[in-house]
């Protein structure tokens, strides 16, 4: 244990502010390294090469699957079962690691090298309070009593900014918030102040408003000497972290550099369309994706666009937790959407998004208020003629997965949704594969299973499910959040583009602020159940009137905030 | 009585990723092999054996196996070959006729306390409650007492004792895919209730049923036999594993055959079943 | 105080699946054919007298009409007395209590070499080489094949008729227990540890643990004192598929290895229509699976807090 | 060494079949001390003698008490507790005087009171005596004389009085423990004044009994008096016959009662082990017909059913050698024995020549005889157990050939005793063991069949007037001649009405170590009797 990382009490050489010395001995020395996983597999990181100096923060970057989480592991000796893994050199702090045992490896993990796992939510064992989590490396490295370790970890959750670390100590990690058990997992991470902190994703899985702040403590402890690795697939976090920036796609560096470089200058095709797909920053109408615009075959309806499609009034919704107590998830809701308008919901997780959805689509009943579709309640209809109006309402699921039957087959899938419409059997084919063509899958798509098929390939023959009664709206619950940016971006592009040939309104969920932007008309924010506020999408977006859409605004990064103005 | 219990309501998960990877394997061909052989017992046991099973010969009592029989004969001179190849009839009847009343009927009442009201699945849940507290023996003790023994009655027995694990299994997995987001996706299409059920709920709520129900099978013949050796099986003189089995340790020390072969028997098939039905699984399971 | 209100909800809906056992089997044993009080004093090689007959029909209530019986045997249950064994001719609760010592001993045993087992090879062989693992779920699949009675049968003739290691039979003295234990608790070993592997290695694969190895926790270290509390949880969850084998299985290992005990009491009370016995045994057997439910419920709690608190 | 006749050595236990009262594995000087581990099949689930039916009582009851009578070498009834005794003219009146200083266990004294408190106790409707008490059915009163002379008197004359009063389950009970304790406690704890004391119990598990100091009773035809030479004897229900044998072997017990016959060889050759095998008196395995119905109620069935069966080819199947053919509806042992009696022999031929002539001539789908579209089938219900004997379906095989179908049914033991008690059978099979050819009275009398009034053990439910008349007079008679040609009779007009046909004499099969010395047999079981036995060190 040389340098501890600063700002963590009982480090004794803390120092603020200092620049990264790049000229110094590099801490971490990465060159040609390659990784497979299996017998026969591929290499998943194919000749990956870099260096860490000291005080250094190197970044990460590239899509999912790229080999960013595998060359992060394997920096600690835990690339995965059954991997092979081969390097021309890999040292650190100048010493050869590659044929580490695992005695030598045990005694780098955690006390010089400390690691902030991808999966920030479940890195916490569910079982032990945290703060026995926290003492563990303290256990393992230092001769601390464990009276000496308790109050250390209480020291480190102060340190990361835990408000009541004594009380949090106790808890289990499903007490505490994510950003809370994210903190101490960094808290963790740190606990004896090693030389290289590597953290990977660590503000996916979190809030805006969350993320913010885990940000603020990465960098508050990136101005040690100690170095940073960060995994990140969002060119955000990267802007406001980083040194430099390795843009890592299919296992191999594509291109390396200072961060203001490559995010203002990117040399590389790959990094430019990265850089590209990011939604924020293009207003609604503008194409995010290279990929051409489906070819969509329908004459445009005409609509009548003074009634709304489905009006909610004052809903209320309550749900009896497993301790029986009611809890008011979402409280006096009033929206209406227009055809051929998208209405974006936006609010933080749990807000009660989805559940609004669901009582707009009466798969729900509402406990107060009610839902009017085209002018007529739902509580007023009888079943069969419920049956037939929710066929003009359709719904693309948060998940698209399990929103399939697992047995069923694209083409059943799509027949089925077809059927409603009371079209024959025998012209179903032609009509599925006509659909397919429109979110741009082929007739070879019909005979997958959902399992077969890619995420972005399960979102559009979601949406390609919608599309089949032909609707008049589309609920879409968070349709690209699990999504790539590159595919996110031809998503969002084929909605726009259903829009605006077939006259579809969207009610849009999400609690993307930047996609919400792209996509919406009118927006409705949501928080703990209640609409703070509403109204037109510049209005909101430029002129918050509530404190709770401020927050989530001022939370909002772009790469453009801290690397540029953008063409 | 474990042989009764269906361990198949064992929350067991998906194999290790590297085991599971290899598509064929040998004990598997060994057990359907194995499998193979028995239903060409049970159907035409005549291939296997010239034997007589029934056929008595108090001179040829205790032969030791032979050129004439390959396996000996009891104390009563009739061949254990014979006797073993015939008994796999009644072995498989058990297993597969078991398993099938138990599952239908499982299922059944697992549906109906699923799909129905509270009320209704409180009262059908509390009754499940109430077989499961009476253990599995006695519950086949009673069943029998009431039908009389025999293959036949046996086999309800055993049936009887684990219609509740089925029902039980049956009615957590209806609400598992009640829940699921595919059903509510079909409901949002405006689909009937009836034709989502039919359509979603039930095919999805019965697939990992048809995996459980092969290691079922294995259960059931274990128990079927463990009824019979504690002479409340098939009567005699018709072979069974199981009675041949509780014959045979009275006689162990005249002839060791008689306690081996139908040993190995049960034991064999339970366990080629029990493969044969995890390997069923791994692939189901693979897929989805 | 929820958990309090949970648990006497639990407790009240356990008394009523007794109260359910009791009815079914007392419905269900009067119909099946068979005079009680004839096989009561008239088995084998009995030669008793008309008046011995109607005196045993009388004592026992049973010339009344069967409501009358059953109304009968719920008030007396209700004040705590089970009746009286016919064929023993002591209280129900002495004759099961007699007997009980000796299968919750072999119970016990067996289920802590059960889990002994189990927790070692599962902890020893998840996420090993493939060959290590092919070899312990072979023997398991092997073993979990085994009918009770078989496992038995093979003990006894490997162990004990040729060589004389153990007793071949009775209840006497700790190496009397061994082969009966070991014929209960290999099967349900195999399955607990089965189970358990999945379990674990489903756990290993966690981020949590990852996280763990991160801080450079060694290999055993993680196994057990992160993996295994979680994957006890599934062993908690199986405890009662335990409980149901141990006293099942008990029946025919005490049958085989001739030993007393509640399931040979069960056995023969049911042949005999000793109903106050069979009835006793069956509300013991509800019993335990009612506290074993309950317990469970709570040992859920201690072992995963997120049970209680969310 | 004791008793009459020497000892008989392991080589020669063969040829013991007729050994009532000898003193197997004599040889050497007894030595005090040492525990006998005795392992039986089944417990009673209770020890009062009077209360019970189960076989175990005839070694239990020599271990824990004594009886008024023991019968000599030749079967006669000899004395014991009761010194002499006399009879009226007409028969009903016993005078039996009494042995003096004799005390039970508990402190009370023997005397004539003690006596009439056991009969008493025996007859109770409490003590729901399935044995003890129908034997002395015929007891009337009690008239004590003096504390150490009873008179009984008898409801009509019964010569097998005497007899039954030496078989273990008369065996007599402390009056004190008989009235301070309730039937069932009695059952837990019977206080007897026999060589050991039964100083614990649990049940299906074990009993262990103590010597009792100062006992100096034992029937005077043993030789011997005086206290018993073992501490005391533990004993084990060991239920199954392969276990407990190899029990046997591996030491684990020096003594065990019913010994599978398929295991007799093993233990002959084996040096450690005496092996004894008695033939018992009584009714040999027999299987019976029911006569009350269709098809046993018709002779001719009857006597094909015989002809049908290989009897010789069933005893070797179940006896291993060990098991004699019976040749009369009494073991040969049976006082009164005749072996003149002729039994069907096996003969297929004409078993058919029978079944054609009584009009069974069709034949069904499976060959079996038909009439009237009705085919030929008798029920046999049997115990359920996981022991099933192979004489049931050996039987069914053999007349399967005759074209006779039997189907025999596994019941438990409840329904079955409903069964047998309703006439709901056409076969039953077993054997009655008793010290008396009185057997006959109680399997075959017209009096013995069940009614309404009174549950008998005449299974076969014959009913013949000439038989009943025999067997009466039998029981009134003390003449020995007499009582020959009485009971000749019956046991030829027995075979003439083919009731059911005996299969082969009941013996007991036991065995010990050789380590123990001194075994009697017992005169009125043939079951080993320990009280002078001895455990070489
Ligand atoms: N233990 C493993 N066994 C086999 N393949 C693996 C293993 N771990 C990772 N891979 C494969 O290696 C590739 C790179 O994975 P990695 O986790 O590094 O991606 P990533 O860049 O971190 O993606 P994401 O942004 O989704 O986290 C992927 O194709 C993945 O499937
Ligand atoms: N069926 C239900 N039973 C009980 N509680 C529920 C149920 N469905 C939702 N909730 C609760 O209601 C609240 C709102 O849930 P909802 O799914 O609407 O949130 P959301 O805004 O869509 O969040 P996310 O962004 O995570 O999808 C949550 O606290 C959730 O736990
Ligand atoms: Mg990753
Ligand atoms: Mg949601």
């Amino acid at each position: 244990m040389s340098a501890p990382a600063p700002a963590v009490p009982g480090s004794a050489t803390a120092s603020g502010g200092r620049a990264a010395d790049t000229t110094a001995a590099p801490l971490v020395s990465v060159d040609d390294l390659r990784v497979s996983f299996g017998r026969h597999g591929v290499d998943v990181v194919d000749g990956v090469s870099f260096t860490i100096a000291p005080g250094e923060c190197l970044a990460l970057v590239g899509e999912s699957g790229s080999g960013k989480s595998v060359t992060a592991r394997t920096l600690v000796g835990l690339t995965g079962y059954g991997a092979r893994v081969r390097a021309a050199n890999l040292e650190f702090d100048g010493q050869d690691v590659s044929r580490n045992t695992e005695r030598h490896w045990r005694g780098i993990r955690g006390a010089q090298v400390g690691f902030v796992l991808q999966d920030a939510l479940s890195s916490l064992d569910a079982l032990r309070p945290v703060g026995r989590e926290i003492a563990e490396p303290l256990a393992l490295h230092t001769t601390l009593t464990k009276a000496a370790r308790g109050e250390k970890v209480i020291e480190l959750l102060r340190a990361v900014g835990v408000p009541e670390p004594e009380l949090r100590a106790q808890q289990y990690p499903h007490q505490l918030s994510g950003g809370l058990r994210q903190r101490a997992l960094i808290a963790s991470a740190i606990a004896c102040g090693p030389r290289l902190l590597i953290a990977d994703e660590p503000t996916t899985a979190l809030d805006a408003t969350v993320q913010a702040q885990i940000l603020a403590l990465l960098g508050e402890l990136k101005r040690g000497d100690a170095g940073m690795l960060v995994v990140s697939h969002d060119l955000s976090v990267v802007a406001r972290l980083a040194d430099r920036v390795a843009v890592l796609r299919a296992g191999r560096i594509v291109e390396q550099g200072p961060t203001r470089q490559v995010l203002e200058d990117p040399r590389d095709e790959y990094t430019k369309a990265l850089l590209a797909a990011v939604p924020a920053t293009h207003a609604k109408g503008t194409r995010l994706s290279s990929a051409p615009a489906a070819v969509i075959r329908a004459t445009p309806r005409e609509f009548d666009r003074t009634t709304p499609i489905v009006a909610a009034e004052g809903l209320v919704k309550a749900y009896a937790g497993p301790d029986k107590v009611n809890r008011t998830v979402v409280r006096e809701v009033s929206f209406a959407v227009h055809p051929g308008e998208t209405l974006g919901i936006v609010g933080e997780s749990g807000s009660g998004k989805t559940t609004t959805a669901r009582l707009v689509l009466g798969l729900e009943r509402a406990d107060g208020g009610h839902v009017s579709v085209r002018g007529r309640r739902w509580d007023s209809l009888t079943p069969a003629d419920k049956r037939a109006e929710r066929r003009r309402l359709q719904i693309v699921y948060q998940d698209p997965l399990s929103s399939f039957d697992p047995r069923y087959t694209v083409e059943r899938v799509l027949g089925e949704a077809i059927g409603v419409t009371g079209l024959r059997a025998g012209q179903r084919r032609d009509r599925a594969v006509e659909l397919l063509e429109q979110v741009s899958l082929g007739a070879e798509h019909l005979k997958r299973r959902p399992l077969e098929l890619s995420g972005g390939q399960r979102q559009r023959v979601a949406i390609a499910r919608a599309l089949a009664p032909e609707p008049e709206l589309i609920v879409c619950d968070e349709p690209v959040s699990a999504l790539d940016v590159s595919v996110q971006a031809q998503i969002l592009d084929l909605l726009a583009d259903l829009q605006e040939r077939l006259g579809i309104a969207y009610l849009f969920i999400s609690h993307d602020l930047g996609v919400i932007h792209h996509v919406s008309d009118r927006v409705l924010v949501m928080k703990d159940g209640a609409v703070v506020e509403s109204g037109d999408v510049r209005q909101i977006f430029t002129a918050p009137a509530h404190e709770y859409t401020r927050t989530l605004l001022s939370a909002v990064l772009t790469p453009a905030a801290q690397g540029g103005p953008r063409a | 009585m474990t042989a009764i219990t269906v361990p198949a309501v064992l929350p067991e998960r998906r194999e290790h990723a590297a085991t599971r990877r290899r598509a064929f394997r040998p004990g598997v061909a060994l057990g359907l092999a194995f499998l193979g052989l028995l239903a060409v017992a049970a159907v035409t046991p005549g291939l296997l054996t010239s034997h007589d099973p029934l056929e008595i010969s108090t001179a040829g009592a205790f032969v030791p196996p032979g050129a004439d029989h390959l396996l000996g004969t009891d104390q009563s001179g009739r061949d254990t070959l014979a006797r073993m190849v015939y008994g796999a009839r009644s072995s498989l009847l058990m297993g597969l006729g078991a398993t099938a009343i138990a599952v239908a009927l499982g299922s059944a009442i697992g549906l109906l306390a699923g799909l129905a009201n509270r009320y209704v699945e409180g009262a059908v849940m509390r009754l499940i409650d109430v077989a499961l507290s009476i253990p599995d023996l006695l519950l086949a003790l009673v069943v029998i007492t009431l039908l009389g023994t025999g293959t036949v009655n046996a086999l309800f027995a055993v049936a009887f004792a684990s219609v509740p694990y089925y029902a039980r299994m049956i009615r957590a997995q209806t609400h598992v895919v009640r829940a699921a987001t595919y059903v509510e996706a079909a409901t949002a299409l405006g689909l009937r209730r009836s034709a989502v059920i039919r359509r979603h709920v039930l095919p999805n709520a019965f697939k990992p049923l048809v995996v459980l129900a092969t290691i079922g099978v294995g259960n059931a013949i274990g128990a079927g036999a463990s009824l019979s050796f504690l002479g409340l099986g098939t009567k005699p003189p018709a072979p069974e594993w199981g009675n041949m089995l509780s014959l045979g340790i009275q006689y162990i020390s005249n002839d060791p055959f008689m306690v081996i072969v139908p040993g190995l028997a049960i034991t064999l098939t339970v366990l080629s079943v029990t493969v044969v039905g995890r390997d069923l699984r791994r692939r189901t399971e693979g897929r989805s | 105080m929820r958990q309090l209100k949970r648990i006497a909800t639990r407790f009240a809906a356990g008394l009523g699946v007794l109260w359910g056992a009791a009815t079914l089997s007392f419905v269900a044993l009067h119909v099946t054919a068979g005079d009680a009080a004839l096989a009561t004093v008239a088995g084998d090689g009995a030669n008793p007298t008309q008046a011995v007959l109607e005196r045993v029909r009388a004592d026992y209530g049973l010339d009344q009409p069967l409501w009358q019986q059953y109304l009968g045997y719920l008030g007396r249950l209700l004040q705590g007395d089970l009746g009286e064994s016919y064929q023993q001719r002591v209280p129900v609760a002495s004759a099961i209590g007699e007997q009980l010592g000796e299968t919750v001993q072999l119970a016990l045993s067996a289920a802590l070499v059960a889990v002994v087992l189990a927790v070692g090879t599962a902890v020893l062989t998840a996420r090993r080489r493939p060959w290590i693992r092919s070899a312990a779920s072979g023997t398991e699949l092997v073993l979990t094949s085994f009918p009770t009675f078989v496992l038995g049968l093979v003990l006894l003739i490997v162990f004990s008729f040729p060589a004389g290691w153990f007793p071949v039979s009775g209840n006497d003295g700790v190496s009397a227990l061994v082969l009966p234990t070991f014929t209960l608790a290999l099967p349900i070993a195999a399955t607990l540890s089965q189970v358990l592997r999945t379990e674990l290695e489903e756990v290993l694969e966690q981020p949590f643990i990852l996280t763990a190895r991160s801080r450079g926790m060694r290999d055993a270290a993680v196994r057990l004192r992160h993996a295994l509390r979680h994957a006890l949880i599934q062993i908690v969850t199986m405890s009662g598929f335990v409980i149901g084998g141990l006293l099942g299985g008990a029946v025919i290992t005490e049958t085989l290895f001739v030993r007393r005990g509640v399931g040979q009491l069960m056995l023969t009370a049911t042949t005999t229509k000793d109903i106050p016995l069979v009835l006793g045994v069956v509300l013991f057997a509800a019993a335990v699976y009612v506290v074993v439910n309950l317990v469970v419920d709570i040992v859920y709690g201690l072992i995963d807090p997120r049970v209680v608190t969310a | 060494a004791c008793g009459s006749g020497g000892g008989i050595n392991p080589a020669s236990a063969d040829a013991s079949s007729r050994t009532a009262g000898a003193v197997l594995n004599g040889a050497g000087a007894p030595v005090d001390g040492g525990i006998l581990n005795l392992s039986m099949s089944a417990d009673p689930l209770c020890l009062d003698p009077h209360a019970i039916s189960s076989d175990v009582e005839q070694i239990f009851g020599r271990i824990l008490t004594d009886n008024l009578i023991y019968l000599d070498t030749e079967g006669n009834p000899g004395p014991w507790l009761a010194e002499k005794w006399e009879i009226s003219a007409d028969g009903k009146v016993y005078t039996f005087h009494l042995r003096q200083g004799v005390t039970f266990s508990d402190g009370a004294v023997f005397d004539a009171e003690a006596v009439v408190a056991n009969f008493e106790h025996m007859l109770d409707p409490d003590t729901r005596s399935p044995l003890a008490g129908p034997y002395i059915a015929p007891y009337e009163s009690s008239r004590i004389v003096d504390p150490y002379t009873l008179e009984v008197t008898l409801k009509q004359p019964y010569t097998p009085f005497l007899d039954v009063l030496a078989q273990g389950w008369l065996g007599l009970l402390s009056p004190k423990a008989i009235k301070e304790s309730t039937p069932a406690q009695l059952c837990e704890k019977p206080v007897g004044s026999g060589p050991f004391v039964l100083t614990g119990y649990t049940k299906t598990q074990g009993a262990t009994f103590t010597k009792r100091a100062g006992y100096d009773w034992g029937p005077p035809q043993l030789g011997y008096s005086g206290a018993a030479h073992l501490d005391g004897i533990n004993v084990s229900w060991v239920g199954q016959d392969a276990v407990r044998f190899n029990s046997l072997v591996s030491n684990q017990y020096q003594a065990t009662g019913y010994v599978p016959a398929q295991n007799a060889s093993a233990v002959k050759t084996n040096p450690n082990l005496v092996y004894s095998n008695v033939n018992r008196i009584g009714l040999p395995y027999t299987i019976e017909f029911n006569t009350s119905r269709a098809p046993f109620d018709d002779l001719a069935i009857r006597q094909a059913f015989v002809s049908a069966v290989d009897r010789e080819a069933l005893v070797k199947t179940v006896g291993f050698g060990e098991r004699q053919l019976a040749t009369s509806f009494v073991d040969r042992v049976t006082k009164y024995y005749d072996p003149e009696v002729k039994l069907r022999g096996h003969d297929l031929k004409q078993a058919n020549e029978l079944l054609d002539k009584a009009g069974w001539t069709g034949r069904d789908a499976e060959g079996y005889r038909t009439k009237d579209g009705k085919t030929l089938l008798v029920q046999w219900p049997v115990a359920q157990t996981a022991t099933i004997s192979p004489i049931f379906d050996l039987v069914q095989a053999q007349v399967k050939a005759a074209g006779i179908k039997v189907n025999i049914e596994l019941l438990p033991s409840a329904q079955l005793t409903t069964r047998r008690y309703n006439g709901d059978y056409d076969l039953s099979a077993g054997v009655w063991h008793t010290n008396t050819p009185d057997v006959l009275y109680i399997k075959y009398a017209t009096f013995s069949i069940p009614n309404e009034k009174r549950l008998g053990q005449n299974t076969s439910r014959i009913s013949d007037a000439q038989l009943d008349g025999w067997l009466e007079e039998a029981r009134r008679t003390g003449d020995k001649a007499k009582l020959t040609e009485l009971y000749g009779n019956a046991q030829q007009r027995l075979a003439e009405l083919v009731p059911g046909f005996p299969v082969y004499d009941n013996s007991v099969l036991w065995a010990f170590s050789a380590k123990l010395h001194d075994v009697v047999v017992d005169t009125s079981h043939g079951t080993p009797y320990f009280a002078y036995s001895w455990l070489e060190k």
